[in-house]
């Protein structure tokens, strides 16, 4: 099962992209989708929505993809995936405030993605929502 | 230890892929499937899938890193254990040595990556640690199931 | 050719069972994910899984005849041809010396069995045999197809 | 995929048993075939077809399943699955006039099975309808 990406628009409050990922995100397809991000924050994105619905699996590589769409959606310097995941900072956003950023939010994570999410706290980066109607709401 | 060892590496269910990123969805699939037919449930199946695959992710980019090599997975059950060896001809390097990332530091200040081999282990019940006789590494994963009412044959 | 044989061994995409009939879909399974991901496309693939089905059948039956053991199948393709070998570590046997059941005989007025060979052979381009230097038997079966549009990478 | 059966009944000219093969039928579990249909026989059974839409693979011992189906089918001494496939004889069908035997048929096989029996010249032996309906129109 390799992973397919699609992209959709949706307006919330503020024009929203959404990235739907179908199938398995893993270490030998999680640069692809930094790129399609990084593509979109080039095109003017602002406000990405990442539907997890479909996706069956995430490896922790899937974990580094994430920290490095919130970096790009935050305008920070796009990570250089050849020079490898040792590049990549920790993000500069201010936590102290106990707030969570709002310009990438995550929907319909199943049982296996949830959990990894959950059991490495990267859970706490991101608004998730059940559905991308509820999270389309949320922007 | 080794001859029981080497007994499993010849007749238990094993698949070996080449030292390639584009295979860890065949590793994935067989574990899959053996998990399934073991009956050890969707979630347990589901976290063997990812421990393996995070050992074998690993194997590849740091073990061997960019130099052709193997990676062989073999799975057995034991009563309520499901056992998966994870054996590569990569350099040795004792995964159950990496410190874990500080999980109390929140996430936003954190570096990104070394989640591997932390998640590997929350998804098992045990995890050990060999050297191949021969060269390589073996590490082994341990996922106990309630056999729920499945005939003993 | 021992020496290539040897490295195809250590590297290509492998499957290696022990010896019970219960894991013949494991073999056939794999041997379908490896022929779609090769885009030989259906018939070709559904052909290479009944010839491997029969290949590792008669190692488990007639083979190793109940004693313990393993079949060993691995995969890769090279230009046009998608190459299998099925190796085990039965007692030798070189299976294309079997003679072809006369298919001209009504098969009412034939003895039903003695089929799998020839299916096998019926439903790949080549088939070649070798005994496996240590021990045991490796046959080769290639099937070509057309590689319609899929890209080399 | 393992093998299920499902035996239903229908009524042509005859009483039918319908046998619904699903998934593999291989050198695992041809032996239960086999049984299945001897209890059916030994049940009242005379009449007999073999649904094979959803038989996705057929190995060459089920080709020795439906010799020896065949055989119960007509009365004669069930094999023993024990003494090994060895130990089943030629049929004693009369071939002479070309017909086939009637109280054996197939339904449904897609392509791989298709493929097997042709191949094998084990198509010969049986009448082989498309699908359900028109079989049991032709008992
Ligand atoms: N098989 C291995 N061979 C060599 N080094 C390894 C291996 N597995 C893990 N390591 C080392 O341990 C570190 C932590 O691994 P891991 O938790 O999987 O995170 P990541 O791979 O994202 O860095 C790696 O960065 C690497 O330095
Ligand atoms: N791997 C093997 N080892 C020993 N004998 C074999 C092997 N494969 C086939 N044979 C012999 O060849 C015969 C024909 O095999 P096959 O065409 O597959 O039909 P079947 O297995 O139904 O008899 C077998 O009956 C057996 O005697």
């Amino acid at each position: 099962m390799a992973l397919e990406t699609s992209i959709d628009q949706a307006s919330g409050r503020v024009p929203i992209t959404i990235v739907a990922l179908k199938g398995e995100l893993d270490a030998s397809n999680f640069t692809e989708l930094i790129e399609d991000v990084r593509r979109l924050y080039e095109e003017g994105s602002r406000d990405l929505l990442l539907d997890l619905t479909d996706l069956a699996f995430m490896a922790s590589s899937g974990l580094v993809a994430l920290h490095s769409i919130l970096r790009l959606m935050h305008g920070e310097a796009p990570p250089d995936p050849e020079a490898g995941w040792g590049a990549l900072h920790s993000l500069g956003l201010d936590v102290s405030g106990g707030g969570t950023q709002t310009e990438v939010q995550l929907c319909g994570p199943q049982g296996p993605v949830e959990r990894v999410l959950t059991r490495t706290g990267l859970s706490r980066l991101f608004l998730i929502h059940p559905d991308r109607a509820s999270a389309i709401a949320a922007f | 230890m080794s001859d029981s060892a080497e007994r499993s590496e010849a007749s238990a269910r094993t698949l070996r892929v080449p030292s390639e990123l584009g295979q860890l969805a065949a590793l994935r699939d067989f574990l899959r499937t053996a998990a399934d037919e073991a009956g050890v449930g969707d979630a347990g199946a589901a976290d063997l899938v990812q421990a393996v695959d995070e050992a074998a992710t690993n194997a590849m980019i740091h073990g061997h890193a960019g130099r052709p090599g193997w990676v062989e997975v073999d799975v057995a059950t034991k009563d309520d254990r499901f056992v998966v060896n994870v054996r590569d001809d990569a350099p040795g390097f004792d995964p159950t040595t990496v410190q874990s990332p500080d999980l109390s530091v929140h996430p936003a200040n954190r570096r990104p990556g070394g989640m591997g081999v932390l998640l590997a282990r929350l998804c098992v019940d045990e995890m050990t640690y060999r050297p191949r006789p021969g060269g390589g590494n073996i590490l082994t994963l341990v996922r106990r199931f309630e056999r729920n009412g499945k005939e003993d044959r």
